[in-house]
């Protein structure tokens, strides 16, 4: 067997030092096998960043694989660093959202920034100019000191590495929960543009083709070596091991420019981020997707510090690099335009025929590993799935005294000012979502929608999920993401055409876990394949727990969908005093889970609200006819708090009032607060009203009132009992961050 | 009495901006330069204290706990006087 | 008339500029790249804003030595026009053709919203086109906008009318609550002694189109056409 | 060859991060802080200069036209070895 030669600080694979890499002893034996030999220190450290859970989705990658992917706009689904969809007038839209919890738990600042700096990596890859941003972010409750330094940290990170690219980061979403203390969740979604036909793919091809590193310099940061009695793990060793890697964004913004750049010339063959465990990945990956073989000389790769050796080479997360593969002969011509944009872009290797990866160091083989060996061989896990115990306990809230509250406007006043339902300014006027002037609904409304300056249309963008309903039943909680994210960009104006998606979990070896894993998957398949939006990708975070307490089941989706006529863009607020406010959809005396329930003083519990996929689509369909046919004047959905908040948000843009008067059997409780999905608040002209209401079908339209005055009045089976003054509401929900904030 | 505090990054956190610094310095013909690290520097003015050893414990907590992020940044105390 | 965009490493307004120059206006603009030493003979020169080698030691503090900006220079010597929006406003001050200075905004956050500026001088290359006391409606995008100069040099501003935009409230009264980022004396834009080279923080490319919410920054690339126009 | 400078606010010159830290602390419990202001800090490395003087004399040069806005700072070299 040729490659059996250890490194000259041969270091002898002890069963601690295996476990320490997060290998079990059985996998340890997979590795021995496939290579048919003891791998040396290097390519121990190679196997198990490429097995690890993060890069190859050993619990999770048979479930994945019954998410449905198929579409007639899709042009490249799961596999690729992003998912691409086709847009029309031969433009693409390239998407993907991706997670980085555990860095931003140990430094907020950089590991939000630098899950931002990753995600915009695998835009750019493909080719794709990007153009949006959107997070995904879930903290502890934010009355508590520690979680609001974690919050502040992530805020600015994204914004400083987000504002100094110049991509627009235009909306996103917040939850607070107990269980998300110690495991903050962030999820950084982005999207690109590229002309359709020119999609970049991260595959090696040619052989003899250069392989070419360019970005920054590699370091020690983030290698997440065991403390372990080698040499190469002593004391001093970890000291000089930063497990925090700190992102460069004006460096990332140079490797954009300069990557599109190289892009355009024709000379690169394939492209890669480096994302996690930067250059074992993207050695590995371009090389098995290509079918060929790697080799590369660590002596070439452009480093940091001094001395580094070839497992810290192999296994840094340094930030900001890239790895391409350019056409024999026209690599000169790469280099010269990375060059210009003062950027290191060196040779490091080339592409063989014989599938596998080899590295060299000071002239000596430090690993050799074939293709398959990485590949075939890597474990895949059927982990046991049972259903959770908490899921009785939720049962018993039957029996939960609940009288109607008595002040209806002192309570209303109060959930206002909740971070659960307080308005988001404080934390998106820090992004510039202004740059690349596209962003023509600006964040507070329902989605973000952009103009492309290429076209006549435009596109709409919206994250959501829903981990408290989630919590309460995953599957139901996976629709219900689904369908609001969808919704969102439905009360925008936009056709939903695909989505990608972020499922953030507690551990997959706890079988109550797996069964939330299992539940949530089987829920999204559902709704993407009613609402056909195909899933193109996406990104899986395991272990988000703290001694044996997993995080709240967090699917975070990330939606996508198209505006043919910018005309027909929606918001969410009020257009005009005198226009009749109707309710689409049906309210259901369901408040399991709900704020208001939380409000009242119970814990998350009961049944969790009822979703009909069927009627969601229907409703759907029919808000995008009556918009495309100028029949309304806004749209905004319903989701946390309800009824209520949905009409207070829609009223604050206006700065007017509203007149809400109905009969109901349901209690008048329920009926403001109940969170009932497939709902939606529109307002119609007064002159348009028999059109609006003759163009519905088969979906509850109940009339609500009318929009005017300068108070939220509503008068439930003629009993006022919400009578608040929207100035005085707006200034409560408005200031509700800036007062925990402020220093003063 | 005043306290001088310096705060910088860990040997081996990247330090972008110094990077940087370095970089344009070097093009506009200082090759002599081959690193350069920028770091925080604080002056602290203390009311109604005049021992030293209360000043510097004072000093080092409020370094320790605010001005310094231990994660990626060390402290130095400077001066007291 | 012909307009430059000067690109730094780190610029991201380029784009933005020269969009609304070519397709709102219909005028020729032109990339300049921060190390050519030839302005195309452009008639104006905008140095759009951005992170020029991301804000690193101070915003602009790097950008002020590349070789373009003694063309820059030798470019208003002769009395052509200059404008510098938001880093490029920190980048003409650091090159000392602006004066004052930039600090970090009071409140210490970065800032993306609209705001509201009133006109302080109509007889500027700059400000022919802004009705007096019309209020107009720009986003600001900045960390670093909060004015700072010392008492003298604000006399100086203040006696060459060199102040052009003041922050204000939507009624068009200069009060601190309309003041964004601690600016003193509400500054939002000055020009220098001669009249043309502008520094505004706000960025008027993003509000010459209402599909993106105003069409109030218009009136300044409206402004500088006509005044060239009338020029030559 | 390493040098050390620090580049401060000159005095009168507002410092709003120096302020709000400042004033962070006195809310968590420490009165006796009465000012605090905040500048940078630089430690530059020099190659193939042995001579103190000619070091000093690159180090102003560098710190007078880079490193700090004469308008509102001032620099300090703390020391060179
Ligand atoms: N939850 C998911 N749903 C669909 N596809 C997924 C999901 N998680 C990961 N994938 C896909 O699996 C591939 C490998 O994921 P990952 O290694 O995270 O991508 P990358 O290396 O580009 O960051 C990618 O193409 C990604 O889109
Ligand atoms: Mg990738």
């Amino acid at each position: 067997m040729s490659g059996d030669k250890k490194t000259t600080t041969a270091v002898n694979i002890t069963a601690n030092l295996v476990e320490s890499h997060g290998l079990t002893q059985d996998e340890y034996k997979r590795i021995k096998n496939s290579l048919g030999r003891e791998p040396n220190l290097t390519e121990l450290g190679i196997f198990s960043v490429m097995w690890s859970e993060h890069c190859s989705y050993k619990s999770s990658r048979m479930h994945l694989k019954k998410l449905p992917t198929e579409g007639p706009q899709v042009i490249e689904g799961p596999g690729e660093n992003a998912g691409v969809l086709d847009i029309g007038e031969g433009l693409a839209a390239v998407f993907k959202i991706e997670s980085h919890n555990h860095p931003s738990f140990i430094e907020p600042y950089e590991g939000a920034a630098t899950g931002v700096g990753g995600i915009i990596r695998d835009i750019f890859t493909m080719g794709a100019r990007p153009v949006a941003l959107l997070n995904s972010l879930h903290f502890g409750p934010i009355n508590q000191a520690k979680n609001q330094l974690i919050m502040e940290g992530v805020v600015a990170g994204i914004a400083g590495y987000g504002n100094c690219m110049g991509i627009p980061t235009v909306g996103g979403e917040i939850y607070f929960e107990q269980n998300y203390s110690h495991n903050p969740i962030v999820n950084a979604f982005c999207l690109g543009i590229a002309p359709a036909n020119e999609i970049f793919r991260a595959k090696a091809a040619g052989i003899g083709n250069p392989i070419i590193y360019v970005g920054a310099k590699t370091g020690r940061d983030g290698i997440h070596g065991a403390t372990m009695a080698s040499e190469e793990f002593n004391e001093d060793s970890e000291t000089k091991r930063p497990n925090v890697q700190v992102g460069d964004p004006f460096l990332e913004k140079l490797l954009l420019e300069a990557c599109l750049e190289a892009m355009s010339t024709g000379a690169v063959v394939g492209i890669q981020d480096m994302g996690a465990a930067g250059l074992t990945c993207s050695t590995c990956e371009m090389g098995s997707r290509g079918e060929v073989g790697i080799e590369i000389e660590l002596d070439l790769v452009p480093q940091r510090e001094k001395a580094m050796t070839p497992y810290e080479i192999m296994l840094s997360e340094s930030q900001e690099r890239m790895l391409l593969v350019a056409e024999k002969g026209k690599q000169r011509e790469v280099l010269e335009i990375f060059r210009k944009w003062d950027l290191d872009a060196t040779v490091i290797g080339e592409v063989k025929k014989n599938p596998c990866l080899t590295v060299y160091h000071a002239g000596e083989k430090v690993a050799d590993i074939s293709n398959n060996a990485l590949a075939d061989n890597a474990p895949l896990y059927d982990r046991p799935a049972t259903r959770p115990q908490y899921l009785d306990d939720l049962e018993l809230w039957e029996n939960i005294d609940l009288p109607e509250p008595s002040d209806y406007n002192a309570l209303i006043l109060e959930m206002v000012r909740s971070p659960h339902l307080c308005s988001r300014r404080w934390v998106y006027q820090q992004y510039d979502h202004m740059v690349r002037t596209n962003t023509i609904v600006l964040p507070g409304s329902d989605a973000a929608v952009l103009r492309l300056k290429k076209s006549s249309g435009g596109l709409a963008i919206s994250v959501d999920g829903n981990c408290r309903f989630s919590y309460l039943n995953p599957q139901i909680g996976a629709m219900m993401a689904v369908s609001e994210a969808c919704r969102n960009l439905v009360c925008s104006g936009a056709q939903p055409i695909g989505a990608t998606n972020c499922l953030n979990f507690g551990s997959p070896e706890n079988p109550e876990v797996m069964w939330q894993f299992v539940e949530t998957i089987a829920g999204i398949s559902s709704a993407c394949r009613i609402f056909k939006t195909p899933i193109t990708g996406g990104n899986v975070s395991f272990y988000n727990e703290t001694n044996q307490a997993p995080i709240l089941p967090t699917p975070v989706l990330g939606l996508v969908g198209k505006i043919d006529d910018l005309d027909h863009r929606q918001e969410s607020c009020f257009s005009q005093e005198g226009d009749q406010i109707y309710l689409l959809g049906e309210t259901r005396d369901e408040i399991g889970g709900s704020i208001y329930l939380e409000q009242r003083g119970h814990p998350l519990c009961g049944p969790c609200p009822t979703i009909d996929l069927v009627q969601e689509k229907a409703l759907q369909d029919q808000l995008l006819r009556l918009i495309e046919n100028n029949l309304i004047e806004s749209a905004h959905d319903l989701s946390e708090g309800g009824l209520v908040f949905a009409l207070a948000e829609s009223c604050y843009g206006l700065n007017c009032g509203a007149r809400v008067d109905v009969s109901t059997d349901l209690r008048s409780d329920y009926y403001c607060f109940s969170e009932s999905p497939t709902r939606v608040i529109v307002s119609v002209r007064e002159t348009l009203e028999p059109d609006f209401l003759e163009s519905i079908s088969g979906i509850p339209v109940t009339k609500l009132g009318e929009v005017g005055g300068k108070k939220l009045e509503i008068s439930i089976n003629s009993r006022m009992i919400v009578s608040i003054s929207i100035q005085e509401l707006f200034g409560i929900w408005d200031g509700a961050l800036d007062e925990i904030f402020s220093v003063e | 009495m005043k306290a001088k505090v310096i705060v910088r990054f860990k040997d081996g956190i990247l330090d972008p901006q110094g990077q940087t610094i370095q970089r344009s310095l070097n093009k506009m013909g200082h090759p002599e330069i081959t690193n350069l690290r920028q770091g925080k520097y604080f002056e602290i003015e203390l009311a109604g204290i005049n021992d030293k050893e209360v000043a510097r414990c004072l000093i080092e907590e409020i370094s320790r706990d605010v001005l310094c992020n231990p994660i990626i940044e060390a402290f130095q105390i400077e001066d007291i006087s | 008339m012909k307009f430059a965009v000067v690109v730094f490493p780190g610029s991201n307004c380029d784009h933005d500029t020269l969009y609304v120059l070519r397709h709102v206006f219909n005028q020729e603009a032109c990339y300049v790249w921060h190390q050519d030493r030839d302005l195309q003979n452009a008639d104006a020169i905008i140095i759009p804003g951005g992170f020029a080698h991301g804000d690193y030691l101070r915003c602009g503090a790097i950008a002020k030595f590349s070789p373009i900006l003694e063309n820059i220079k030798e470019h208003a010597t002769q009395g052509k026009l200059v404008l510098g929006i938001c880093n490029g406003f920190q980048i003409l001050q650091e090159a000392g053709l602006l004066p004052g200075v930039m600090l970090r905004n009071s409140e210490l956050k970065f800032i993306c919203r609209h705001i509201y500026v009133k006109t302080e001088n109509e007889e500027t290359p700059f400000t022919t086109f802004c009705d007096p006391g019309k209020v107009l409606k720009i986003p600001i995008a900045h960390n670093e906008g909060n004015f700072s100069i010392s008492t003298k040099g604000l006399e100086q501003l203040e006696n060459n009318r060199q102040i052009l935009f003041r922050y204000c409230d939507e009624s068009g009264d200069i009060t601190t609550a309309g003041n964004p980022n601690g600016s003193v004396s509400n500054i939002a834009g000055i020009m220098n002694r001669r009249g043309n080279v502008m520094g505004l923080m706000p960025h008027p490319e993003r509000a010459s189109e209402s599909l993106i919410g105003s069409e109030d920054g218009r009136k300044i690339f409206e402004s500088m056409i006509n005044w060239n126009g009338a020029k030559n």
